[in-house]
């Protein structure tokens, strides 16, 4: 009845609104299952290396990634499944990396996080925190060099890495140039085991934006719906010419720093708070009181993404793993320039 | 009982922090957590207010480690990985190794940069900085090989008074074990002969030291014997001890995990040739980690960096010219 | 007549102000003649290397020196000759130091700005901006683990410098380990060539204390009794507990970046502007409007300055530089370990 | 007509800019004001928009760098001074060293550090820090002697799909002139036979060229015949036109101004040992700065760093050897 009462429009907006959050929330739950799947396959000793997941994180995440579209520039961090997943990365890559196939994007020479495809705008993160950043920054100034209008730049970044310098120079470089970038920090209360007491001194984090003369916004992380506008809202600021945008979610890591950490140190305070919830599950409860979703329907995409998760694992575990002597052990580009020694 | 090379590194810590107050400890996730490594475990407990959190500000860590210093105490910085020392890398170089030269006023700081290969590590947790700093004037670059080494080497970094680079190796954190703490030890500055032998000198230092024993044990059943000298420091460079292992051998192999252009193994050659030109009855070689990224996955790594096996190869080649 | 309304404390805190805007103003005409040696000097060609001067920034910067007190740690950047001599620093180690004397605190082998003695609480300033504010922050802590109460730092720096890395780091550690550092920024309008457009997004640099949760503080660089009172708040309020301060003091640079530089590129309007001033002529006039100095006296003053000065440059110039032969080329206080090679 | 070392440099970015709409320049002071040092002078006029001013941020102006280069773009960065490129260090060797061998996709950038020593500098604006980028892989490190090689070796680290670490030395800049701009050139990873001799081959680069041509002269005088080599790129290095020359002289003299421990001297060196044992008649030699900050005073400067002086008297040396 109350359908009955809203113009076209209204209506046309709500079922927009209604597929995008069914959107994010698929993605999300993708990438939880992607996790779990690498928690798994990390605790039955098949990972080299570390794993390090975005549980609890996924409702913010996602939001970057879907406020994104092609020719933007994107540099996720570790915890950015879902936002890889929503801007286009594939499963395959992801597992592919994580599994160090010789056929994924980094071929073994790089591994876990550590992925991506810079030409299509996904940036591969170095593990120095705050690098990332103004490497966005690169891409922006040279689209306008470049007049590819209307493009966006998105850095994810923790609270953690707010303290670094890169960080810093990065935010103000942008600021200067009034260039479309958008950071998003995700304040999950922890930087491995080191609570935010420890790490900054202001109120909130969003405290800073004022300081480089960009605009700041906070969300509830835990909130899709919230995390879905408020990024949203960024990501359209700077797409429009408003300058670098600051966004602060707050919300609560949901695992171990990596998978080998049990994260005792996490205050059951903050377990128990608001900030602790799930966001999964928040957009689960969400997705049923609108009627959006009903549980059949949630189980059965639970078990679509699982499929299509087994699926790729066990297609990446069939691949080869890199072969070193098929390895040419050139670092540069310019393989005439590269030196031949007999002393490595 | 026995005692891991990390275990090692606790416990020279936790020495040191009870004999003197004037040691402190700072760095990412040290205190109540123990470290990434854990190589603070307990300590924060155990010496309550001198063993610190860090936010993520490396340049500041070390800042701060040499205002400390010039005021009389003796930090420690935990850097969470050597890979990470590059956004310190400013304060390292510039400030803490340049004070004393320019002001008189020793800086007497440690800088533990947990570093080497390990597994499925990849490009930027698993690099080996020794040449970068042994390079800078004013920094003192250790690189312990053993558990006995790790903690007496790091209780003479804490009590010398220059900033010290201590290069801990990662991959013998839980891997090496000895039976007990050492009661004595050789001085900072002195190369170690690891073990004798009269056919071949394998110059090399930390991680490395292990697969170079192993080739002298794998070549001895060929009838060669490997003199294997553990540099233990490589600034300073003990070249009297490398250069008395060439005049009995006749033969140099320097081996070194780093990458090549100018590493350990290049200064160690340069010395050799310059200085015992005459002792030398083959050309000296060496063998580091090829010159790319560290790589990810097992299979690259594994070819990335020396091993036993390349080893054992290089010295056989050398023994036959 | 009024002064016979004031009480007996009114009179002696009047006097208390009138002597302490006379000391400053003394030291601030100090650091002048002596940096009109130097530049004098460097025109002669008699000093080697460049010369970077205070010139219009001594208000500011004796402020700095004043505030702080024996067993405090101040790091001075390249304009702050007027607080090196209110903090103690002798016109000899200055002159030396710009002279390569071989007496001078650096014997030669640093030289013009780059002086200090560390253990008496004054940090020789390596150029790469920004990084000596952590050093500072090392020292409070190293007080802090002494138990030497209540001393504070203070770090001088410029607009240009606030967009490192290391300013930001350090910032922030002083925040979190709530330390008694005076951060004192010098907005003086331009980074050698570089305007403050070009520099920072924010409408002040005193937004961004904010972000580093410490009180910030505003002043009128051109401006001594402004400067005293506020800079001299700022120390008294990180002396009593109350965390790290920023002060932000916007003036002009009535120089160029160094002697070399005509400054042809400072836009005319800001010479003409309030910013413009010489805070040394505005002294003067203050001190002549409240009677607290005289024609005759100013001049009296500045002939002892010159005199001072004089002396120093004359005996400094008779001073032998340094003997290269007998140096010992050893960059390590253990010199056991230091290594005697041919190589070099 | 005459052209400086530092006008060469302008000139090549001139054309580069008229040439490649790819290229753009970016650092503190080389827009309006063109550059500390004038190697920018009129360009932001002639090119509007592409020559532009940052903040003091040499991290974040790396990174910014790296990104437009992977947008297709061919950033030159110039660093006010050598020494502050510390500071950027950690965005040069782990972010644009590692990122075409992680990804396949070239990373074009051109790092200009002005470098080397000049009088009255002191420790922070006199470093040369070739060794320490040199040792990284991923980076290619050239240090141009000539205004000839300045010009043509700065259009070609353009054009190069790699990071180029390009060293100026700002001696140079206003002491060396030429008659002309070159119309052709060597490529980079050639070394260059500056002088060609029979008795001892003196390989060096950068500055120290000039020193090394002056020590031939002055020995020629006294019937020693010295073949200078100008290395012109310590990364690549071109060891094959070395190894040629000590074949043709027997000895060996390597000369840097940069530091001791792993410097291009020690490569250098090593490279000849190992792989040219037996083309040498003599120990190899080298020659470096001291093992301390650089000085400020001219007194020490002048023997802190090699001169035709020390040179001079070390070649006398190895010729008698
Ligand atoms: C410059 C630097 N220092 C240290 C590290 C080691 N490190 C990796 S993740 C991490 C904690 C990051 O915390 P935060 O930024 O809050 O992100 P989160 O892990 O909470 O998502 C640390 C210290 C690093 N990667 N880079
Ligand atoms: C990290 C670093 N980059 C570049 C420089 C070169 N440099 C020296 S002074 C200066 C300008 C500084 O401007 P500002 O901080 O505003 O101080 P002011 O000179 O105006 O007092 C620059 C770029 C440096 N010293 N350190
Ligand atoms: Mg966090
Ligand atoms: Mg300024």
């Amino acid at each position: 009845m109350a359908q009955a009462l809203l113009n076209p429009e209204t209506v046309d907006k709500v079922s927009a609104i209604r597929d995008e959050y069914v959107k994010a929330y698929r993605y999300m739950l993708l990438a939880r299952v992607l996790d779990d799947k690498y928690a798994s396959l990390y605790r039955m000793g098949k990972i080299h290396g570390g794993v390090f997941l975005g549980r609890g994180q996924e409702a913010l995440s996602v939001a970057v990634g879907l406020a994104l579209r092609k020719g933007d520039v994107f540099a996720p961090l570790i915890r950015d499944a879902a936002g890889r997943l929503a801007f286009g990365e594939t499963v395959l890559d992801a597992v592919r990396t994580y599994l160090g196939s010789a056929l994924g994007p980094m071929r073994g020479r790089d591994g876990n996080v550590h992925r991506g495809h810079p030409q299509a705008g996904l940036l591969p993160m170095i593990s120095h925190l705050g690098a990332m950043i103004s490497v966005v920054n690169g891409v922006l100034l040279a689209h306008r060099f470049q007049k590819v209008g209307q493009t966006v730049g998105a850095a994810c970044i923790g609270d953690g890495a707010t303290s670094t310098g890169a960080f810093h120079e990065a935010l103000n470089q942008a600021a200067v140039e009034r260039l479309p970038l958008v950071v998003v920090i995700a304040n999950n209360q922890y930087a491995y085991s080191t609570p935010t007491s420890r790490q900054f001194a202001c109120r909130s984090l969003v405290e800073k934006a004022a300081g480089y003369g960009m605009a700041g916004h906070e969300v509830d992380g835990t909130d899709l719906g919230a995390c879905l506008s408020v990024v949203g809202h960024a990501v359209q600021q700077a797409r429009s010419g408003a300058g670098p945008q600051m966004v602060v979610a707050e919300l609560l890591r949901l695992c171990g720093h990596g998978e080998h950490d049990d994260a005792g140190y996490v205050d059951p305070r903050l377990k128990s708070s608001p900030l602790g919830r799930d966001c999964l599950k928040v957009a689960e409860a969400e997705l049923l009181r609108r009627g959006w979703a009903d549980a059949a329907g949630l189980a059965s995409w639970r078990s679509e993404m699982v499929q299509l998760v087994e699926a790729a694992v066990a297609q990446v575990q069939r691949e080869p793993g890199p072969d070193p002597y098929r390895e040419d052990w050139c670092a540069l580009a310019s393989r005439h320039l590269a030196e031949g020694h007999t002393y490595s | 009982m026995s005692i891991t090379y990390l275990e090692a590194i606790r416990e020279a810590q936790a020495r040191a922090l009870a004999e003197d107050p004037r040691v402190f400890i700072y760095g990412q996730d040290v205190g109540a957590f123990g470290g990434a490594f854990k190589a603070t475990k307990n300590l924060a407990q155990e010496f309550p207010g001198r063993v610190i959190d860090s936010p993520i500000s490396e340049d500041a860590m070390l800042g701060l480690a040499v205002g400390a210093a010039i005021s009389g105490m003796r930090p420690i910085i935990e850097l969470q990985f050597a890979d990470f020392s590059t956004v310190a890398f400013n304060q390292i170089v510039n400030q803490a190794a340049t004070l004393h030269w320019r002001t008189r006023v020793p800086c007497p700081i440690t800088v533990r940069l947990p570093g080497g290969g390990t597994s499925g590590s990849g490009p930027f947790h698993s690099q080996s900085l020794e040449a970068v700093y042994a390079h800078y004037p004013g920094l003192v670059v250790l690189t312990p090989a053993t558990v006995e080494d790790a903690y007496s080497m790091l209780l003479e970094a804490v009590a010398i008074d220059d900033p010290v680079i201590f290069c801990e190796h990662k991959y013998l954190y839980y891997h090496l074990k000895a039976e007990a703490l050492p009661t004595e030890a050789m001085p900072v500055g002195k190369a170690r002969i690891a073990r004798t032998g009269r056919d071949l000198t394998l110059v090399t230092y930390s991680a490395m030291v292990h697969e170079a024993l192993a080739v002298a044990e794998e070549l001895a059943l060929e009838g060669f014997e490997l003199e294997v000298v553990d540099l233990r420091s490589v600034k300073p460079l003990d070249t009297d001890t490398v250069m008395a292992s060439v005049a009995r051998t006749g033969r140099l192999l320097a081996v070194g995990e780093a990458w090549p252009w100018g590493g350990v193994t290049a200064e160690v050659i340069a010395r050799v040739a310059s200085e015992g030109f005459g002792l030398l009855d083959a050309p000296p070689q060496r063998l580091n980690a090829k010159d790319t990224p560290v790589p990810y996955h097992p299979n690259l790594w594994a070819v990335h960096r020396p091993t036993a096996h390349s080893i054992a190869i290089a010295a056989r080649n050398l023994l036959q010219l």
